[in-house]
């Protein structure tokens, strides 16, 4: 047996594209690693553990047939999944600001407590998702069109967030993760940021999923600032699903 | 302190562990990284002429015992955008081996000949994939088409050749000796099998069919090594389900110059080279030879 | 609770359980012993027309991880001196099924006609023998050969006919179909490896090479069944690498009718019989059939 | 590695055909358990241990060549060895008798301790070993030829011993094993026997040791005289090397 079956006990409409699906399954995850969740038939793609309790959840967006055909697993119906992969956040108890765009709310959901401040951005109203995980005047909203918040993107809001943390969380598209980048590294924050690749196998094999030198599903997903500072692909370019490198 | 280093198909390297093709080496950065690490060697995955996405996921099987099934399906940039990869992995000042794939013994050639003009120090002809139609195992398995190619290849290209042979088929020893112009000639590719979820009622690779690699199979690569060094003599480069020191050693006892690493990298991380390498060193001690390639061929 | 019955090669089987040639049935006694242990039916050792007394020891060498090599060498007492035994076997009123060998499609009717003599249920015509030269696999990869012992054997006998065949060929499928005439086509018989000692610095079998078998095997044999199954349409016989029931379900979905158990009654012991029977019952309920025999092919 | 390479520490004749050999190896082993000794080139047999102390012995018998290769093999040169294999004899604290021929003495040594009595029996004086693990006086000696101790075989010495013990253990050819059974059978002592056959694997996958159906290799070599009482081979046929049934 690959992988493992956990039945759907229940899904939410995140958004409009976005659909949180529950199911108990067994397992210690941490905060940050990831499953591969297989639709027999369709495909085999990566997904953050959105909740970690007993029951938990991932947070999936409809992007192409494989995150679609998860999307549309009823409750009663069965996932495949194997994991989890990958190293983790670091927790802390101090302060902290978690900095999310689009799905990549998902994997930061686990961290957000009572101490915890938020910076969600998307292009527009309807892809903000998870607002609720944080405390009333927590959280920030961005959207691209203005549509919902404050209108602007990541950096803008991370301008005007004046709050000292301990410790900040980004996850969301490279290009977003390069600007946040850009911006704290000669700040002197701790950050840690969870990156995204084509993966193929999870299990450091097949080299789709690498940044650097580094497998994103055994040696990341998350990076500290500091190990991103010396990548030389970060923000730049990486591999496509055949293996050629494209610019980011 | 022993020394390790190795002739392997005419390349000298400092100490006998290569990362085998297909495994954390489509991305220059990796194969840097694996080379900077203390691989002595890398072989690249196996590139065509035309760029290919290779099948959906799922692409491997994570079994239990060390062993993995894959139908990765040869994707890969094509060869044009391969140049870039090779470069980045070259600065790390170590034999760079280029695998390749085709349909045919001109492509073979062409193919070899870029791999060549990208700085590769040898090129490996990829004669065994065990799942994609019109390449691999299914030129391989027909020895008049493997001397084709080598013969092509070695007509072309100045650096070694070595010629992957895989062991699905009935007749490795006459194949073998149709590789008589190549250099080395590496065994084993991965044996083909499949697995099935029984949840799901269904194959898992997306292409059903794939190749079967990892600690299992060391008993079948040990076995071709020793019967293609016993009988035909040529150079064998040793490659299937190696995760430990001993298991190197019982490959160069079997005959073989130097050896591919795959499927343990996956499971040890890239760690692995500088550990074995450590560990060959007290094994050689505790075995009593000064150099480890005194060991080859000590049980034929 | 469910029906653990099957359908093999037109034998009704009490569970999908089958004692796989060469282990633990050479000996009437064992044979009655593990057929009352739980197993449906015992497949005989390999048994020729003249005594051979085999390889000399070793002729095992016990690999981790649930795997087994083993070159025993078609030891047999010949057919004359083996009646006995089966008659012993028989007292436990379940199947017994003759596996034979030979060099010529005359002698493989032969044997198989004393097998149905000595009140076999069936005839194994092992094709697959991975050790021993001019038998066994040497004429299981030639697929006119296959077909011309198939079909004398089915001139000679009613009994019905199994086709054990070997996975060290490139064209299997082709020998599956020369095997048209037999009731089931048996996979996999052992794939062929070898062990190094590196402190002997020997093979540790006394002849060299030897044929691989336990759980390792299980996706090569899974895959044959598969594909055969798939292609051919004929009746199965899954084997390879078999230790749970879990195992069986795998084999069955892939389109096996029965399974037959080899390497891990050594390892676990004859209890295996009983404790996979007791657990495919309950893997059955899990999975909702009534009858274990609904699983057949659901993976195809 | 299939097996441990341990180094000959010291040889010992016990009779002009028989030696025992000392070697370290850390492994537990109980009485009656043996290892399969392979010498390359020449062949693997199964042999007792005959101490089982941290110095581990075997005591040979000269037999064919696999026999003979273990003996010549001199301090400092590596036995290769893999086991311990098989059942052991039930260790007691009360008095007791153990009954050995020829090598099967080797077997029955490490059982030997203050409170133990012995009939060893061969056909000469000078195939008579292991007498001096017993204690003065507690060992009874028979030979077919007379040359040492009494003339005779182990039954008759069975006949003349009289002390009452709690536990009889039995090695040597299975013709003695036999009668000694065919005794005991109806006096209602404990008695248990270890035997022999060929042993080709050791783990239970070839069949060549077996005796209705049990393999002497897992379930034995050791059996109780109640076992021993329903076993339809017990003395009377067993397979060759090839598997063809013999007569004893
Ligand atoms: C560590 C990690 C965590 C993630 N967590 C989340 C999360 O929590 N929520 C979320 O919504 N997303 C998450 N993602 C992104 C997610 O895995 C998918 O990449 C994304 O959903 C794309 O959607 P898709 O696969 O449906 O779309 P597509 O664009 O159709 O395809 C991407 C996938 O399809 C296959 N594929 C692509 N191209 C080809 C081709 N040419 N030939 C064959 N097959 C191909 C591959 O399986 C590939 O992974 C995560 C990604 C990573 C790396
Ligand atoms: C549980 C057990 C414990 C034992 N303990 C001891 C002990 O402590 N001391 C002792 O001296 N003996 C012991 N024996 C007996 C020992 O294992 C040998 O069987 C005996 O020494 C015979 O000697 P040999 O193998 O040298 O002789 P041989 O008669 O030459 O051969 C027997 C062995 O040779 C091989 N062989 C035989 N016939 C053939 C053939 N036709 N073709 C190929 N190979 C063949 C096999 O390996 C076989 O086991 C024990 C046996 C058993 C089963
Ligand atoms: C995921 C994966 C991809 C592979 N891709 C290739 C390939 O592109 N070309 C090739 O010649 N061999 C390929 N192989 C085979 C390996 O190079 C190697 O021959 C085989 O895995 C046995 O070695 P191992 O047991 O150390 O993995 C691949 C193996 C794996 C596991
Ligand atoms: C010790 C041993 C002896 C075998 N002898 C025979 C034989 O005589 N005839 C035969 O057809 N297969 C023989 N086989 C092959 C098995 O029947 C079976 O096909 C193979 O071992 C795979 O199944 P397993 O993994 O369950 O052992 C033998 C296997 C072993 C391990
Ligand atoms: S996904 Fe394959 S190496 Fe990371
Ligand atoms: S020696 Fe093989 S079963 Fe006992």
């Amino acid at each position: 047996m690959s992988h493992s079956a956990v039945e759907v006990l229940w899904s939410r409409n995140e958004s409009p594209t976005v659909k949180t699906l529950a199911f108990k399954w067994d397992q210690e995850v941490l905060p940050g690693q990831f499953v591969m969740v297989w639709t027999p038939g369709i495909g085999e793609i990566p997904m953050s553990l959105s909740s970690l309790g007993e029951i938990k959840t991932i947070t999936v967006k409809d992007f192409g047939p494989p995150s679609a055909a998860i999307i549309s697993t009823n409750p009663g119906n069965k996932l495949y999944i194997r994991g989890p992969y990958g190293n983790h956040f670091t927790r802390t108890d101090g302060k902290k600001l978690v900095i999310g765009a689009g799905s990549g709310m998902a994997s930061l959901a686990p961290l957000v407590d009572k101490n915890t401040y938020g910076i969600i951005s998307a292009r527009e109203k309807s892809e903000i998702i998870l607002t609720g995980n944080f405390d009333q005047g927590k959280v920030m909203v961005t959207t691209d069109d203005g549509s919902m918040g404050f209108k602007g993107n990541t950096i803008e809001a991370l301008k005007v967030f004046d709050a000292k943390v301990d410790m900040i969380y980004v996850c969301g598209p490279e290009k977003m993760l390069f600007a946040v980048y850009n911006y704290l590294k000669d700040r002197g924050i701790r950050a840690e940021f969870s990156l995204e690749r084509s993966m193929k196998c999870g299990i450091g094999i097949c080299d789709s999923c690498s940044i650097d030198g580094f497998q994103l599903c055994r040696d990341g997903p998350v990076f500290s600032i500091d190990q991103l500072g010396s990548m030389k692909e970060f923000g730049v370019s990486r591999l496509t699903y055949s293996g050629k490198r494209i610019q980011m | 302190m022993t020394d390790l280093a190795v002739m392997a198909a005419g390349i000298k390297l400092e100490n006998p562990l290569i990362l085998a093709s297909g495994i954390l080496d489509e991305n220059g950065y990796t194969m840097r990284r694996v080379l900077q690490e203390g691989a002595a060697a890398v072989v690249t995955k196996s590139i065509g002429t035309a760029e290919r996405p290779g099948y959906k996921t799922p692409v491997v099987v994570d079994l239990p015992d060390g062993n993995l099934l894959n139908a990765v399906g040869l994707s890969n940039p094509g060869i044009k955008d391969f140049g870039g990869e090779i470069r980045i992995a070259l600065e790390a000042n170590k034999p760079v081996i280029g695998s390749i794939f085709g349909s045919s013994p001109e492509e073979y050639g062409e193919l070899a000949h870029s791999m060549q003009l990208y700085g590769a120090a040898a090129v490996e002809l990829n004669l065994s994939c065990p799942h994609v139609n019109g390449t691999g195992l299914e030129m391989g398995s027909d020895p008049e088409m493997v001397e084709a190619i080598v013969n092509a290849v070695k007509n072309r290209v100045s650096i070694p050749v070595l010629a992957k042979l895989s062991p699905n088929v009935s007749n490795m020893l006459e194949i073998a000796y149709s590789c008589s112009k190549a250099n080395s000639i590496v065994v084993i590719n991965t044996i083909k099998g499949m697995a099935i979820d029984i949840n799901a009622r269904k194959p898992v690779l997306s292409n059903y069919y794939g190749g079967l690699s990892g600690k299992a199979v060391k008993y079948v690569g040990l076995r071709y090594v020793y019967e293609i060094k016993k009988e035909t003599g040529f150079d064998v480069i040793g490659v299937g389900g190696i995760s430990n020191a001993e298991d190197v050693v019982e490959y160069m006892m079997a005959g073989a110059s130097a050896v591919q690493i795959g499927t343990a990298v996956g499971r040890y991380g890239r760690g692995i080279f500088s550990a074995i390498s450590h560990d060959l060193a007290l094994l050689a001690e505790r075995l009593k030879v000064d150099r480890i390639s005194d060991l080859k061929g000590a049980a034929l």
